[in-house]
């Protein structure tokens, strides 16, 4: 079967993002907390604009939830996730899965900050046979493993993962990023069952626990609460923390899990986070900013 | 049929059904978090208790739809083609179609057009795999009289029904005077000898157009707009294959099962004739809806020139 | 569109099983409980043994779960569900779905003890042609409310019908029997948890609890506990009741829905019940009796 | 071809998967409480660590399947086709297909082989369904040594694959000598100048039977094996429309968009012949399979009959 290529562009390495992500690293492993806290929030500040400014260039995205989950990537990529963006298929590398897939601004920015590819490429997002589509591609997109958008889908491929590097003896971990509304498909809690079942200790899902969902709260469209009882009924570890202190979640999910259960970071985040007028307000959820809002969010963000 | 006036079919849509759920108090709409991009607010605005959102959850809206008529309600179940139909399949098989549950299953959105929200989010399969259910219609209204007039039908229709609810601006194609939508029916909206164009939804008045550049080159092309895709008028694409002796098929989708596919078994089973399937081929790139229905050749010249090929005639 | 028939044969009421239905039930609302619990194990019994004929004779079916779920099924078209074999479109009657469609037997011997058809049909079962396909069809079958037959369909239907009703402020009441292994697929979790967020009162879904499923435990393949926990974090009232007892599952499923909650009755059932060689067994979820087994089977159930 | 002599293909995949996991430790298998019925109860006592049982949830089986791959695994994701294909289609398409993710999706039990469990266990949509999307290979073995070979290829070639695995029992039909399944390669299994029977699956036995029954009519009819139904081998069609003028496609499937769908675009696009394509056509009644079959005129004589009709010859 000739495969029709869906992006007519080869993403590299950018060597010089790469070792500028790697001092990055070590300098986080030897800080005190104070320390860490304050480069990881840069890091964030960093991605957050270059979020807006990518959005406000395409004409497309969903800045929302983009700025709900800076933290966590920044988190996860500033300190947790082993991985080599020289060689994104090292087979012992963490996996890292953003089941929202409808925030691929902030993780192609974040990929690209590490190095996976180089920066200026995030301006071609969302332009004609750009390999930066709206949603996140395996097929275009070095770091990405597995091609989301449609939600639901990546805690069932998050638990493969997790099964399959059991049984190849790798000690990697497997990370999957959710949406709170996104936890309203039952693919979810098929999988959530069989990782519960299955005592998937290396994996930990991370909920972007903002409230709201692409046209109204969560608690007004189907509610989510009790969500960590939920999730402890299915057979995992749940805890619940800040999600914008770096600290925080750094702390939730690196902690050891001494029951051998997987583990469930709700993360309470504010959708918009860091831009006023768009914190907690629905229609943020993938409205694109005009030239004058772009001004004053990047502004804010500063 | 003025070109630069164009129009999203989902405000026709949303607009007749709150028209109809004024008269028809079972009528309510059934919704996975789409209540803005299905169009439903005013809708929710008249009727809050009639909208049932059930969150992003495709199976159990169509479960819940397929309940809601059990309770002797008329669900209009909407949610994004792609989503709806890809992620719900077998309830739409099972609960929907064999059980007849009384269903408007409204897929917004459909074809290319969330363009650079890509594949994931193109519902280009749809046509292909509904067509394959039994016992379920499946219609795609090319502009709002036809959007309008198959909403009205499927309401006051017992039955399970599919309805393909576009949202790339189209300009009117329907003739004035006549119905804009008789079911089972197709429409030709110009006449011709040398070959029929048969296109569907958006394809249609770039069908039209394109039949406009083919008389450049003197070439009659026939027009048919086909809005129900199943069951496909048959009677209409046998006298196109028998009196224009040549048929290309225009569709916003795989032509693999979809009109493409309905039309070619017509043709060959009754009247074979050269015939080419126009639609999309593969994952598209990245790009915006017009750049991808350029890029897949579905434009007023990429049909005229898949025609002269067809017709054996140079278009270069 | 023309419809292709999928059975050649209407199916019509009984008026004499309708009527000996209906003096069953009155006798029921009349009797005091010790009556009540033997008139129930007698109609249980009775409906165990055409499960095993029919099966039996037609060399198709699924044993185990029919016999673990002919109390339930007795219970509720014994005494609880307002139905009306002579008219099985009554708009307010009481709604029945039975999720684990493969346990068809069951469902039609029952209907057919109500009158909705005539018994004597029990016994084209899988034949070419008869309305008694393998799995229930709502074209066929009179009071089918849903065709089922694939797991996880019946529960989103049955929120369907009571967010309807209540709709058309009818007081009727909707059933769902799902089986445990079915609440594997994630559609259940979803159906469950819309009708949490909605208090769907007049919703009662019953588990079939008999800790197999097609190839073995539920509790090996992908454990369901701690299950009661489960519902009760995605909204819902639970209580476990021995799912062999009449008059247990009759209190707990007609009980006030004091909470303005959806119910969920775990009804703990030994798949094969009331044959030794069946119970508990995984390879009696659709083996069929040879003429020796089905003998001693019947014997063991008079 | 004997006969009298047949297979279910479900035990020489379960055969040929223990004998590839022996040489391949990436090899696993998933599936969705579907041991016994996937035959994987032999891979389970020799391999009970690289068997995956998801239980009853067909959505997270296939998601499974995409991430056992990403780990650098090589999953055969086994369920009834019907509830793989209808309930996961959405991940086959995002989680499989688009994400090109190594997974071997294996629909058991295709097409009416569940008999009198009714229509929501038969699995005819799948080929239409899974044709629609782009980039996954369909694949439909004849007998069981095409189902060996098959999954060899499957086994070793990186990337998706779709295999469709026989219940109903066939007897062998692929020449002795030559390989039994060659990716992408359709096997002419008998000469003929008058009309061609295409089939695959359960119906190439009988399209066998078929030729025979029309020679004694004096009808020469050539009969060719397709087990790649995605991507199609066009040339062998296109010399098949060329050199015998008419076309009858025979599939365990509804043919709108499955091996009858894409013969027919070949056909049309290439060398207008007349053609009929012969499938399911509508929720099937009850009954066992073979009466199934006979329902819907899947037999030898059916074929035989609809090859006589497109050739405008007397079939009473
Ligand atoms: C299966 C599916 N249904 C619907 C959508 C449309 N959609 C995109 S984003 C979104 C809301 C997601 O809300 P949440 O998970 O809370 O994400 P966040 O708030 O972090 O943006 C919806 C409904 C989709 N992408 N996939
Ligand atoms: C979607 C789907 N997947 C798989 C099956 C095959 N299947 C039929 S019954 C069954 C086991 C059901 O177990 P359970 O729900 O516990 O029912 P019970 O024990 O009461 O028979 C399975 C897997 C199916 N019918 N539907
Ligand atoms: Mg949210
Ligand atoms: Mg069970």
């Amino acid at each position: 079967m000739t495969l029709t290529p869906t992006a007519h562009e080869l993403l590299l390495p950018d060597h010089d993002a790469i070792a500028g992500w790697r001092r990055l690293r070590e300098r986080l492993a030897r800080a005190d907390r104070d320390a860490a806290a304050t480069a990881l929030a840069t890091l964030s500040g960093e991605i957050r604009r270059t979020v807006i400014s990518t959005i406000t260039a395409a004409g497309l995205g969903h800045a929302g939830g983009d700025l709900s989950v800076t933290d966590i990537l920044t988190t996860l990529y500033g300190a947790v996730l082993r991985v080599d963006p020289a060689d994104p298929g090292w087979p012992d590398r963490d996996r890292f899965v953003l089941s929202k897939g409808h925030c691929s601004v902030a993780l192609y920015t974040t990929l690209a900050t590490c190095g996976f590819f180089s920066a200026d490429r995030l301006s071609t997002f969302a332009a004609p046979l750009s390999p930066l589509n709206g949603h996140p591609s395996r097929r275009a997109v070095p770091g990405v493993e597995t091609s989301t958008g449609p939600l639901g889908h990546g805690l069932p491929v998050g638990v493969g993962i997790a099964v399959g590097l059991r049984l190849r003896g790798s000690a990697a971990r497997t990370v999957v990023v959710l949406g709170d509304g996104e936890l309203q498909e039952g693919s979810n809690w098929e999988a959530a069952m069989t990782a519960g079942h299955r005592g998937l200790a290396s994996l930990t899902a991370v909920i972007d626990r903002n409230g709201l969902q692409q046209g109204a709260r969560t608690s007004d469209t189907n509610d989510l609460e009790p969500l960590a009882d939920k999730w402890r009924a299915f057979g995992w570890e749940a805890v619940e923390v800040d999600g914008h202190d770096h600290l925080a979640l750094l702390d939730a999910v690196t902690a050891p899990h001494g029951s051998g259960r997987p583990r469930c970071v709700i993360a309470r985040t504010v959708k918009g986070r860091g831009v006023s007028f768009m914190e907690d307000r629905v229609e943020w959820h993938h409205k694109v900013p005009d030239a004058e809002q772009a001004r004053t969010a990047l502004e804010e963000l500063r | 049929m003025i070109l630069d006036e164009t129009h999203d079919c989902r405000d026709a849509f949303a607009e007749e059904l709150v028209r109809l759920a004024r008269a028809d108090d079972r009528i309510v709409a059934v919704c996975n978090d789409s209540v803005g991009s299905s169009k439903l607010g005013s809708f929710a605005a008249e009727f809050p208790d009639r909208l049932v959102n059930v969150g992003i959850a495709e199976q159990d809206m169509v479960g819940i739809g397929a309940g809601l008529a059990n309770a002797g309600l008329v669900p209009f179940v909407c949610g994004a083609a792609t989503f709806l139909t890809a992620r719900a399949l077998e309830q739409i098989k099972a609960d929907v179609a064999y059980s007849l549950a009384n269903v408007k299953l409204c897929g917004m959105s459909p074809g290319l057009a969330y363009g650079a929200l890509g594949p994931t989010h193109h519902s280009t399969e749809d046509l292909s795999w509904l067509r394959a259910i039994a016992d379920l219609p499946v219609i795609v209204p090319a502009d709002p009289a036809q959007t309008r007039a198959a909403i009205r039908w499927a309401a006051e229709t017992d039955g399970p029904v599919f309805l393909r609810i576009g949202r790339f601006p189209v300009p009117d194609v329907s003739p004035p005077g006549g119905p804009a939508f008789t079911y089972g029916r197709a429409v030709r909206l110009r006449e011709g000898v040398d070959a029929t164009i048969v296109a569907t939804g958006t394809m249609v008045s770039r069908a039209m157009q394109a039949a406009a550049l083919l008389e450049e080159r003197g070439v009659q092309a026939r027009v048919v707009n086909v809005s129900t895709v199943a069951p496909l008028d048959r009677e209409e694409i046998m006298a196109a294959a028998r009196q224009t002796g040549a048929v290309v098929t225009a569709e916003e989708a795989v032509p693999t099962g979809g009109l493409g596919a309905a039309v070619a078994e017509v043709v060959l089973e009754t009247r074979p004739v050269p015939m080419r399937l126009l639609g999309t081929r593969a994952f598209a790139p990245t790009g915006e809806t017009g750049f991808l229905l350029e890029y897949f050749g579905l434009t007023a010249d990429g049909i005229a020139r898949t025609a002269l090929e067809v017709l054996g005639l140079d278009h270069s």
